[in-house]
């Protein structure tokens, strides 16, 4: 190009100020800086990318554009869970967290950053209530990573190789989990019955060589665990600790595990404040009690509290730095990075906005909407629940009865503008509520399904029996 | 403001948000859910979370924001490692349609087909950036991004039959520390170099060591140093001629952007931080989003799954037999790569080269700045370029005042600037890490060279000033020493209540 | 910050943000349209406006945001008269959609069934909560719908015939002097009343002047001072009387909402401010929204055009004769319009009273608190209950100290408090004017009382701090004194260069 | 209702909180507070609303419901002007007037809202720039009010009555200016020639009694008024005044009325990094010299620069406050109060974005793609423009010769996702282009419109001579 190359992302590409600066540092172009690099690895071509948009609005269009060929569960109707979650985000939350302030800032000291220290700490605190535990880190990527650094703890803690894995676990979670811990932990799975553990299985497996027992609740299934405390005796009894992935959304009305007995609760918050963002948008946390023993196997950074020259106030700082790989490389607990700390924010503005009323309620919500959801269609003729448990949110519906398939119920219903919920088996539908499917919403879907079931039953008559699987 | 801890700000009975509620219909067909809990199920006492009013909370945390020095205010050198570059607005705008946020990751995908565009072109972009052959997105930050490296390099070995043979990873001390965090938790022995006495990477020390129990090189290039290794292809040929792999941290890619590229040195696999390089911001620490770039013969090892083009049509594909599965849910995080894809739009190929040369520029402007601040040095090579950035140290100043670098970063927060004083590893005595990146003025850079000088010149004439710091902000000095001691540390409210008070 | 003024950051060659420029096609087709201008046309010298780097620009206003005190921000009970509540983020986040931002106004009527549908449901709300039978939402600010009460006011008359004949306006000194002023702009000869001994209107003084030559009474109710003229309605059959209208100027509706209503008293035409009373963000002084209700007697002078419903179907009726036309462009303040309609959406006919009886508890709780402070006094109908706000005075501490309510004002600055001292009409002496509406906590007017009483005593023990304030501000004592004169005041930056510099 | 109201918003409707308040201050109830208002005046029922949505996630569901009716010019191709302008808002612009503290602040005094005074005093210095005169006003409501507040300060200053109407006049923003000024002013329109003034007629009807000339600059047609000098001439020659109404989008490339003599220019800042916002965001400028016989005409507050305590810092008020009815009531001129500060906050970071070459380019491109889109439809058989005047990003084009209605142009096009304009006579049609509409755009309308014409054509072949009407 013969015109100079002047972008609004790069003040200095301005020719006078280039030219000025080179003057400074007496090279004569930008190529000078380079001379370290080896002339056979350098690129002798432009990079091959698409023509730019350098004039803002036509990135807009071009970008709108694409985005706008996506539809999303607004104008869908959608049952859609297994991991990721359609909750309400109050606005706030999302004007604090798209603040420049927190937006843009990284890594500051506790001084200049006290803000990003205080919100951190205060998030850490509001999920310590929920959870009634007094540890709890600053947020990790994900509830998959959390519950692998928290069986990884188990390990490292006991010098054992041992999980029992007592609940189901969604299968993606379950990928994440064991390769990264293969190489020190040996997973055993135990089958659950009724949708949940088989607690006299898992208590007959657990050995001196046990680490963890891990128990997920609400499960893959949505299926919430009531034997924690048994469970957790059974871990004890052999020196082995109990792992409970969860949800949080719950807690408001539900028992806290660390309440039966859990020794590390880890799970995700992606339900806490943020949005669907096509499953882009998690955050892990894990909490133990205040025992030095479990948090210095945490390898996240943990924001705390400490006095100041001035009487009376608080200021904030990292605890136990030296467990981390900034400080020790490989000896430090696993690794520290980027994670997710914005959506740690988030959280933390969403529990301060629904206060102990506010996660009652929803708790209270979900668990009727979800019972039902559970009602309504298992109220169809040749549809039945697939166990008689407690679910928060979620459970599965087969369809077997009814000889038609969950793809042939989700094609069938996306046609009419509803994701029903995902195949998780060639008859089986796992179906998510939550306080944004009303009552309207719901006998919607249980009216579609209805609709499909019944022009199949005109094909095969063969529905005989199937009321009485029906929870 | 001194704005309370929040839990201070309680008042029973108010609310912050209401909730939707069961209707009447649902509630005669369920009955009284939580009355029915299975014993000792319901939830006995309430959560001791604050009961505040709506606009209560949004005013606490208003405050917070304006207690926190974002990059947007800042001229923000001084973090150096972490390439604080702008995060231009208009990638916020874009993301903020219900088109994306509002996205669920297993919908029908004729209704997603937006999305699977933008991040198959980004992979493309990358791809293209990086040499390699294919790309996936789905990490969300750069550490695990190098882990995923690493667990794809075991996977490759294993499936070869070497698993077993290969079980060491060589760094060197310059890299990134998580690849050899990573490398250890993969299960891997660490061996760390040292650089010669020019501060390069020593090539000797590598022929040393490196060998048939050698899984892979994990090497960042150029190094937190600034300097650039120009004997890298030689390494990634070492190691290839032991049958090792080699892997490429580029979280300090952002000076070499359209210059040099990882696969024609001959690199296996890299990595980059769309939160670094690609202009996301970086969200007071995360979300942040890792790319991993690999060679035709690693491409089967990749996360799962991936998308693949149809004509127009874009799909998911996860019948991979030989991935290593998930490393997170679902296909990452899709704020951030719409961000990056927006990013690499408005700039393409020569906007792109000229990110790396503005920020070299911006480097070596900088270092000619602060070099002639009496105190200040940049160790090793000296009197060479350096690409992004430059690890200085404050020793001579030290030796003279007593005045420690982190001292003097202290002090600089009150002049309303970022000095990064966590400088692992401690090699360099009395270290600062200064990363001008592209973004910042010359005008901005004489400012912040400017506060440098002047705190130097306070550390010779008035000690106690830079001692005592800060002075000019929100709390004061603060006792670091409790966070250490488990009878004393407070990791929640709840436990500094416990300790403190009771 | 000190953040220059932006004149003063300009670099050369820099660009904040790039514009999409002609096609070859389109260059093609029309050659070069600058040199072709006609001659004269062609700007010779280009607009010195800065030249800055896009993030520089958006660093700057950060920046000066961040030196600006919005009522998110401080316990904002000190603009009285301004009704500082709190603005819902929900209505931001409602009103951020392009189907709203890039809505144009005379798109076919059937794209834009969703925003006529919210206006016209507005509009009914506000004829429920006034009481009266026709409402327009076209004017942007309260002055300017007061402007539109007498606008039809003065049509009305015309068309009767008696426009000529009434030529007088009457309204009281309490009432906003937007009354005096809008009526005075449309050729009206305005009478004041000053109230009387108890602070009342006095509907004594309002018997000798009111006429023949009355074209209406223009009155607020309850007035700036907080009290209620209980006669209300005897003052709106006198108008009646004598052939005149009665115009409510309901700025002061906060408290009352739910409670009385215009057209119960009789009035026949009021306004609201939206921004006030409705919930919408105040905006640094505006855009505001006003809405003018009328009985169904002024309905055919509303401006034009007006919202039509049948059935489901909005539509815009322009045919109306007897309107008084434009009043701004299109059909109001769309985005306040949307806020307003969600504020009472959110809080409904039981939301919307406990608004004005939280905001009335709040005030006579708040007016308990100051009246405790030695030196505060609240002048008229000394013991009665005030409505939603009150004007008190420092006359007492000014005789005692010589500390004037203006110095108090700057000093509360210092404590992150607004505090209003633009008092029209200067009629109480050392005035100042607390409104704490519905939305502050117990604790926050606590809060606010404390920092009034600390100065208070600031006043008494030392005044120099008082009288030298503010101490902990942006900028320091600034000298007004410039702004009055030709010579010296500069009202743009080029001015200022011009006068103080060559 | 049994339980106590509680709501978001109002904090104090805790019902302890609410309790302990009425204690302190002695009273009962709340209805104690409202004993001035007589018993026959007070609301005896509730008010007559529809039931609420006190949980934000209903609301949320409701409001986004009823707007996604709307269908916006992003899903249509838009060609509408006539007062409201789709140019494109840089996001910088949106996340600045975003900002907490400026969009809920509202009119506190200088120290605590430095900001507030920084930004709107850089707001009129940048807009003085652009046009090139020293004075202009904290933003007034609209274009509309600016101009009829424009000629009333000539018709105040000068005791005159008469304004002479030399362009053609938006009709709606006529109507508001006549009906503000008609007490105090009798306008007299002057029809115009080829597009623009008849400099000549203006000329010989300015008399002793002639308070102002008034020019609009685009026109209602979009027209630039290339005479203005001689108007001013004509104007000074009695003793008068030219008041220029404009739009100042254009200033890049076109010389500023100021140079070529007019005295105020005032006008609409929409163009200015404001969206469509279905024509509710417009704010007005009055712009003039440093003449204190002007300045003190104004109505509006004047935000000014001013030396504080500190040498070489610089502090800000307002500028002869004596002159607003806050200080004098109806004494004051006309009035102040709420109008536009936002707007005109959002403006300054427009042009500070932009910059003096993007208001060039800017200029460019509007002139080029205004004139492509004139040749494009003027070359279509039976499709005229009306002058040949210069024009601006608007201007009319005429389907007389075609005998196709301007209506049924419209309706044909809509139906094709086309808004083509706004039909302003039987035939005349006014098109709007701006940098949002492209080549491929124009081109697009330019082929719809043929087609229709073509359609017509059939039915009716009486197309000759059309060609000699295009320019």
């Amino acid at each position: 190009m013969t015109q100079p190359f002047v972008h609004p992302y790069l003040p200095n590409t301005a020719p006078d100020v280039k030219a000025a600066m080179l003057a400074a540092v007496g090279a004569a172009s930008t190529d000078e800086f380079y001379a370290d690099i080896p002339e056979g690895l350098r690129l002798d071509r432009p990079l091959d990318l698409p023509a730019p948009f350098v004039a803002e609005q036509d990135l807009v269009r071009h970008v709108d554009g694409l985005l706008g060929r996506n539809v999303s569960t607004r104008e869908r109707l959608s049952f859609l869970g297994a991991g990721t979650y359609n909750h309400y985000v109050p606005a706030v939350v999302d004007e604090v967290i798209n603040r420049s302030e927190f937006l843009t800032a990284y890594a500051g000291e506790p001084y200049e950053d006290h803000g990003r220290f205080q919100a951190l700490f205060q998030y850490q605190s509001l999920m310590a209530e929920l959870l009634n535990m007094d540890v709890v880190n600053v947020p990790t990527y994900d509830g998959f990573q959390a519950t692998a650094t928290s069986l990884s703890m188990a390990g490292r803690m006991s010098g054992r190789r041992g999980v029992i894995v007592a609940s189901d676990v969604l299968p993606d979670k379950f990928s994440r989990v064991h390769d990264f811990v293969r190489t020190n932990l040996d997973l055993t799975v135990v089958p659950t019955v009724n949708g949940t553990a088989d607690v006299a299985a898992v208590a007959a497996l657990a050995t001196e060589q046990t680490a963890a027992i891990w128990v997920e609740t609400p499960s893959y299934s949505g299926a919430v665990e009531t034997a924690i405390r048994q469970l957790a005796d059974a871990a004890h009894a052999v020196g082995a600790v109990l792992v409970v992935g969860t949800d949080p959304v719950g807690y408001g009305v539900l028992t806290p595990p660390a309440d039966q007995g859990a020794d590390i609760v880890c799970g995700d918050i992606q339900s806490l404040g943020l949005h669907q963002w096509f499953g882009g948008a998690h955050a892990g946390f894990i909490a133990v009690h205040d025992d030095p023993r479990f948090v210095m196997e945490m390898p996240s950074r943990l924001f705390g509290l400490a006095t100041t020259d001035v009487p009376g106030e608080v200021g904030f700082g990292d605890v136990a730095y030296d467990r981390t790989s900034f400080a020790h490389r490989e000896d430090g607990k696993e690794w520290v990075g980027t994670a997710a700390a914005l959506w740690g924010i988030a959280a933390g503005v969403y529990l301060a906005l629904m206060g102990p009323q506010g996660m009652a309620d929803l708790g209270e919500t979900l668990l009727a909407r979800t019972r039902y959801a559970q009602l309504q269609l298992s109220a169809i003729p040749g549809v039945a629940l697939t166990d008689t448990a407690l679910h928060l949110r979620e459970f599965v519906v087969d369809f077997s009865a009814a000889s038609v398939t969950a793809h042939a119920v989700v094609d069938t219903l996306r046609a009419q503008g509803i994701e029903p919920g995902v195949a998780v088996g060639e008859y089986e539908l796992l179906v998510a509520v939550t306080e944004m499917t009303g009552q309207g919403d719901i006998d919607r879907l249980a009216d579609a399904v209805a609709s499909v079931v019944a022009a199949s039953d005109t094909a095969d008559t063969s529905t005989s029996n199937t009321e009485e699987k029906s929870a | 403001w001194d704005e309370p801890v929040i839990f201070e700000l309680t008042t029973p009975g108010e609310r912050g948000v209401l909730v939707s509620r069961p209707e009447p219909g649902v509630r005669e067909a369920v009955g009284d859910v939580v009355a029915d809990l299975p014993a000792g199920m319901r939830r006995e006492k309430p959560a001791a979370l604050p009961e505040m009013g709506q606009m209560r909370v949004l005013r606490h945390y208003l405050r917070l924001s304006q207690e926190n020095l974002g990059a947007d205010f800042n001229i923000d050198v001084g973090q150096g490692t972490c390439t604080m570059k702008y995060a231009p607005k208009v990638n916020e705008t874009l993301i903020s349609t219900p088109k994306l946020t509002e996205l669920h990751p297993l919908q029908d995908q004729g209704d997603v087909q937006g999305i699977l565009e933008i991040m198959w072109s980004l992979e493309r972009a990358v791809a293209e950036i990086s040499g390699m052959h294919s790309v996936s997105l789905h990490t969300s930050g750069g550490s695990t991004a190098i882990w995923t490296n690493i667990a794809m390099i075991r996977a490759y070995h294993e499936a070869n039959g070497e698993g077993e043979q290969r079980d060491e990873v060589i760094t060197t001390i310059f890299s990134h520390p998580s690849n050899a965090a990573t490398a250890k938790a993969a299960g891997y022995k660490v061996i760390t170099l040292y650089p010669d006495a020019d501060g390069y990477p020593d090539a000797e020390a590598l022929r040393a060591v490196i060998g048939p129990r050698t899984a892979a090189i994990m090497i960042t290039n150029p190094e937190d140093t600034g300097i650039f290794n120009p004997r890298v292809k030689e390494w990634v040929d070492l190691a290839h001629s032991v049958g090792a792999l080699a892997s490429y941290d580029q979280a300090n890619a952002n000076g070499i952007l359209g210059i040099t590229r990882a696969r024609d040195a001959g690199f296996d696999v890299c990595h980059f931080n769309l939160h670094k390089t690609f202009g996301t911001p970086h969200g007071c620490g995360g979300p942040g989003s890792g790319a991993n770039a690999v060679s035709e013969a690693l491409a089967p090892f990749l996360p799962g799954p991936v998308i693949v083009r149809d004509g127009d049509r874009f799909a998911l594909d996860s019948d991979r037999p030989q991935s290593i599965g998930k490393v997170a849910p679902f296909y990452g995080v899709a704020p951030n790569l719409v961000r990056a894809y927006a990013w690499i739009m408005a700039l393409g190929a020569e906007g792109i080269k000229a990110v790396a040369e503005t920020a070299v520029l911006n480097n070596n402007y900088l270092m000619k700045k602060i070099l002639e601040i009496p105190g200040a040095s940049a160790p090793y090579a000296t009197g060479r370029r350096r690409i992004e950035q430059v690890r200085y140290s404050w020793q001579e100043l030290f030796e003279e005042t007593g005045i420690s670098s982190e001292e003097i970063g202290i002090r600089a927060s009150d002049f309303g600037m970022h000095y990064w004083t966590s400088h692992h590893p401690y090699v360099v005595p009395q270290p600062f890490t200064l990363e001008p990146t592209e973004s910042y003025s010359m005008a901005e850079l004489d400012e912040y060279a400017a506060v440098l000088a002047e705190v130097a010149r306070e550390a010779r004439e008035t000690p106690e000033v830079v001692r005592t710091a800060p002075h000019n902000q929100t709390v004061h000095h603060t006792h670091h020493d409790d966070l250490d001691d488990p009878e004393r540390w407070a990791i929640t409210w709840r436990a500094y209540q416990r300790k403190y008070f009771s």
